[in-house]
């Protein structure tokens, strides 16, 4: 324990005099750094910010410092992380490398491949995005159709992604492809790195129903990519894109947490909370006048809090080695809960949560119907509730799956 | 009162869903936001529709009309609601006509309904002053003063307020705000001085506007009814224009739906269509159910409109009924609308999304599904 | 048209003279008529008003008077039934018989048949019950284990039914059995017709969680049943009980439509509206108390009106030939208007809507806690909710049947 | 706060349920009303769970018990839960020891909380006067008269009212029905002259009574607490109560749902186990997820009343956070028990309905979902 103490002092001081005082202020959205070779610095203490931090390893505190990361234990860890909360520091460098590739190229990668990209990764100095989904294929994710055909010492790759988060802005990208088209759908695919510099490959932005948004179509034609690029083995890469897909699903239950003290972003504006907006689109002072929507408010906290409980509990659960309430009932749950959240907060504004633009509207009202929106996609992204409740029932509650038992007969 | 169409409401409906699908498809909609149009309907399809005598569908003969009744109005709604057209009916006819009628004397109806009718003039009703639907909060004035009325005060949300040629609006001339009594009707020329037409771009693409009058005069010709007591016939032109509405939703929802059963049928995932999938299929079995008890209500409503022995309250009990049911159906439907059609339906390329957004201002509209249950509830005396 | 008003005024003076006064007020549920071999009269002006309508075949007004029926026109039955309305006269005579069996008796059955059932039937003399679930068939009837085996000119039934509604009151008994094991399950399926005083037939009542129940477990051993009782032609009994089941179903969808004005049976009791229970155990005068009880109750009676509407547009759509909603959805969500009912029942009745027994309450409060315990299983007799959901999904829009769907593969 | 058991709760836990299953099953509750035990719970189950400690559970040292915590006391009520075992638990000492706790002297806590540990005696608490759940509604009376108070009125659905040895009820001394201060807090001897307690006969086969006072006379001794202060003890247990409560319903819910997911596997119909149907499927993994919402629910709640650094109010928050969560829930997998097992579920012979009987009970008792949420909105100032 002594160590640690030690740790935690240190880090402390190392903080006070690195940390610029800027970067100690809650973040805004157009200084998220997100890295990589074009990399944008709206706030130049961010660049500063970042590198400190790289040099340390610290964006990416438990990973290896062999491969550039901080090589923390988890109580270091953990005790990093309070003391980044105690000065309320921004996050370094936001990165699909960290939060999606990083934790299976460690476990997947070759030496080689960890020490090309780890390091970049850490220090933010590649952008990458992931190249799953494809036209047509859904919550089936295994039908993707993209294809990689060696010639020589390269996978030549045609065809096309969707849903492709920042394909814009990316430098590099992780992507599944189909190597083997004899087997069963989820035998032939590969898991390919490969540089969006790369001729042949071509993005073009989607527009949602609530405005633009990051999301890319991405083309590939005739695409050469190095065959040392394969990351695991050949016709093996759908385990690989599993288990990523579990930390993407984590990533983004917490949709519902943030949402769970129903909060947007602990702002102290109208539309904060639901029952204050509810309250002030009415003008009411002490009691919310619709007594209806009064108790639709109350049962939604009080979902959200037992929901935020969960979370916490889940988590010391699995700290414990217990069991979890797993990870796919907390993405349809949390999911559903911000969908409610926005749904009584357009009963909450009435007219004036359905504006689109005009100066008739307050900027907030304005980005609450495009939140609203965008909300729907929720139970879509990162695998459809649909999808969740199916693990739920299969996984945890060990009922027979339809399609194997017919199989069966 | 029978619940099945006449034959010739029959004619009717189907006419009007052709010229809908093939006259101002979804694919309008998406130009006129695309072109930030002012009006946030074509022009040329409104000429159309006149001509169709969709205006004069519920108004008297002697008016010009072709006493259809609200049956046959609601029924070119209905279609109107399955692509999304836009158009002055909701406003000018539904409101604006209905208000002359149930308020206005004998000179006023029979100036201007058949104006309506030859769509030479183009009403906007303004009721709310708020966010919310509440049509006896009013807090704007209307003083007397010699042979004028001075009124001063805002209105919000008012469809179609901004390219009216005339705007219909309650102020009080007593009492307090909610209650009924001391409310009075005015109308005024959209170019009269001290108004401040502002419009609002909204999330549906149509037109609403904020109004402000800062010591709007108007003749005493211009108080429609009897000073102060003008809230009867506001609250049954509002119950018209609640089931009108109501019927526009129908059709909205019963598209979405039909779209959602045929998407189900063709979207194969795992090998085989998604609508094999019984967690799909009760819902939407239940959907279904849903809509065939939308269907009725509105019918009910429209009906009840069109019956001479129904009373004011009848119709208030209908219109609520179908306004919350409505409401409650379509954003349970518009939402499976997006949910079932997975991330192709988030996208701004495809055409549900358009119905998604329509579908929450039309459930506001008038008030929404918990302003009506509440209502409901005071009318049953509970 | 001169006919039928003829018909109307001499119907109107028969009634006049033959209803006797005691049939035209309310039914009481000691009083309703069940007829059979034993039946029992607690009015006897019941009996009387029974052979009186049973004379002219009024009891089954539009069956043949071949056989015993009323002989009548579709046109003149309404005007019989809105005669018999106009001066609120009983129903004469309750039976399967009429409701379920005659029907398809009036299809199916050869003349010999008829000619024995049908006038006992239209008489109340002979009493019905009805022999298809079985232990464990549940949702999957056709899965029946009934074994009927031909021995000379006589079936041997063995075997038992469940859920044999008033089987220790019957009469007789029509039943489907199997009589061919080697074909698909829906195939070996007989319609057999026999006296429940036969040897071998024993019942046995069924205790359910709201108190004694009409219904019984009944047990067939070594029954012989002679082979002229067959109705319909050998192993095609399924086409038979499947046009049955449609009769029920049309019959229990009325549940939602009693439940459709939110009375219970039309008294002006505390507990006969909703929001009359509400206000009554709340001591509210003017307007409910709890607003989001108020709140469900509205919307409640809203669903409730709507529904009414829909059944009544149903049955005009079938009468114009029209496209109808069909029975499955009335059923479904008639059931469920029905448990919905209760459940805001007991809520607003409080602790007073939970007892079970003795003095601290009263006799119309006990009857609430058993109605709402016995609603729970109107979504599971008479086909169950998910059942009728995989019809409307299937029959009235079109989707694809999984089962069949991976077969075909 | 963690959301962890410890290991000793754990054992706890463990030997509570082993108890239940093997001493008290469900077979016991279906004896005691076949008999129609006027008791309500059997005693000699009672006198095994003095042993095992359970009523000194949450109770301090010093009086006795053995400051194992309410976290401890839930997890006991959660096990009981699962098999319907009845017992005083929630009368005497959910209620009644904790009122003694927080309202009494010192001399009434060290007199009586002892017996109640050892099992000598047995308390209720009367608190509603009408069908719903409102503690501040008192319309009872008590009169100051020399050294003694005359109470008159009358209490209704006190659990275990007719065994009890000791009534606490709630009388106003001053002040309107709804008013929170006037109310004080007595104890009566259930002989006491001009006391009438009379059984009622529930839908869950416990025990509970009416009560009516007609002039009950009792010294000056019997007010717990300050006259006309009483309501913040009071409404302190009941939250306490309430928590507990939800343990209980917690523990029935889920073996609800585990009896529900065992009959999915084992039942087949159309050659297939019904839990392959997907529509059952997500109805399930929809109970399981709000069942999970609802264990975080009361562990949160337990651990609140254990924590020394939390409010009163804190404290409300959360047991009407978790009555009004697992009354919702608890609603839901009852009714679902029922469809979810088809015809057989139905069946006196089966044990499901004794759940659903008991669930609805619990629903309504010490305020159902309705009631918590109100107060919960309140709570949070909207």
């Amino acid at each position: 324990m002594l160590a640690l103490e030690q740790f935690r002092d240190s880090t402390r001081a190392w903080l006070e005099e690195n940390c610029p005082p800027s970067m100690r202020t809650p973040m805004v959205p157009e200084e998220i750094v997100w890295g990589g070779r074009d990399a944008l610095f709206a706030n130049p203490e961010s660049k500063l910010w970042l590198d400190r931090m790289a040099d340390k390893g610290w964006t990416c505190p438990t990973w290896p410092a062999e491969y550039g990361g901080g090589g923390l234990s988890s109580e270091e860890a953990k005790i990093l992380a309070e003391e980044l909360g105690r000065i309320n520091a921004r996050v370094a460098l936001t990165s699909f490398g960290i939060s999606m590739l990083g934790p299976v190229l460690l476990e997947y990668g070759t030496h080689v491949q960890k020490m090309e990209h780890i390091p970049k990764i850490v220090r933010g100095e590649i952008r990458w995005c992931q190249g799953y989904s494809e036209p047509g294929s859904g919550s089936d994710l295994a039908s993707l159709g993209t294809k990689a055909i060696l010639e020589g010492d390269e996978y030549v790759v045609n065809g096309s992604k969707v849903w492709t988060s920042y394909a814009d802005k990316a430098d590099w990208i992780f992507c599944l492809v189909r190597t083997d088209f004899e087997v069963p759908k989820h035998s032939g695919i590969s898991f390919l790195l490969f540089d969006m510099a790369s001729k042949g490959v071509s993005t073009k932005p989607i527009q949602l129903i609530s405005g633009s948004s990051p999301f890319c179509e991405t083309f590939f034609d005739n695409v050469r990519v190095p065959a040392a690029n394969l990351m695991g083995r050949l016709n093996e890469g759908w385990s690989i894109a599993k288990r990523l897909l579990q930390h993407e699903r984590t990533m983004i239950s917490g949709f519902g947490l943030t949402s769970g003290q129903g909060d947007r972003g602990g702002t102290t504006s109208t539309t904060a909370s639901l029952e204050g907006a509810a309250m002030h689109y009415r003008g009411d002072k002490d009691r919310l006048s619709d007594p209806a929507l009064r108790d639709q408010i109350a049962q939604f906290k009080i979902d959200s809090e037992a929901f935020a409980l969960t979370s916490q509990r889940s988590s010391e659960e699995s700290k414990q080695g217990g069991p979890t309430a797993t990870s796919s009932m907390l993405k349809y749950y949390g999911c559903e809960l911000n969908k409610r959240r926005y749904e009584l907060l357009l009963k909450a504004m009435g007219s004036q949560g359905l504006g689109w633009d005009g100066d008739e509207f307050e900027e907030e009202e304005l980005q609450v119907t495009r939140e609203w929106l965008r909300s729907k996609a929720n139970s879509i992204e990162g695998g459809t509730a649909e999808v969740q409740l199916n693990i739920v029932a299969k996984r945890v509650l060990g009922l027979p799956d339809m399609l194997s038992l017919i199989n069966k007969k | 009162m029978a619940l099945v169409l006449s034959e010739d409401q029959q004619l009717l409906r189907d006419s009007a869903r052709h010229f809908c699908q093939d006259n101002a498809p979804i694919s309008v909609v998406r130009r006129l936001r695309d072109e930030k149009s002012e009006l946030g309907y074509d022009e040329a399809i409104w000429r159309q529709m006149i001509e169709l005598g969709w205006p004069g569908m519920a108004i008297a003969e002697k008016y010009g009309g072709f006493e259809f009744g609200y049956t046959g109005l609601g029924l070119v709604l209905e279609e109107t609601g399955r692509t999304l057209a836009s158009s002055p009916l909701i406003s000018s006819v539904l409101l604006g006509a209905s208000l002359l009628s149930e308020a206005g004397n004998e000179e006023q109806k029979s100036k201007l309904l058949p104006q309506i009718v030859a769509g030479d003039l183009r009403l906007a009703v303004g009721v709310d002053e708020g966010p919310h639907h509440a049509p006896s909060r009013v807090a704007c004035s209307a003083v007397k003063e010699g042979t004028e009325y001075i009124l001063t005060g805002t209105k919000s949300f008012i469809l179609d307020g901004q390219t009216a040629d005339k705007l219909l609006v309650s102020a009080r001339t007593s009492g307090e705000p909610y209650s009924e009594g001391g409310i009075s009707l005015f109308m005024l020329d959209a170019n009269a001085q001290g108004l401040q037409i502002q419009r609002t771009t909204m999330v549906d693409s149509r037109n609403a506007a904020n109004l402000v009058m800062d010591q709007v005069r108007v003749s005493e010709d211009s108080l429609l009814g009897v000073e102060g007591a003008g809230f009867t016939a506001l609250d049954t032109t509002l119950d018209i224009a609640r089931i009108g509405v109501a019927s526009e939703m129908l059709g909205s929802v019963q598209e979405i739906f039909q779209r959602i059963v045929e998407y189900l049928k063709q979207r194969e995932q795992f090998g085989v269509q998604i609508g094999a999938f019984q967690a799909l299929q009760h819902r939407a079995a239940q959907m279904y159910s849903e809509i065939e008890l939308c269907r009725s209500a509105v019918l009910g409503a429209l009906r009840c409109l069109d019956d001479p022995s129904a009373t004011a309250k009848d119709r208030a009990i209908m219109a609520s009924l179908a306004k919350a049911k409505l409401s409650e159906v379509s954003e349970t439907v518009s939402n499976e609308g997006i949910q079932m059609h997975g991330g192709i339906g988030m996208t701004d390329e495809f055409d549900i999304g358009f119905f998604l957004k329509r579908a929450r201002v039309a459930q506001q509209f008038l008030g929404d599904a918990s302003f009506h249950r509440d209502r409901y509830a005071t009318l049953h005396n509970f």
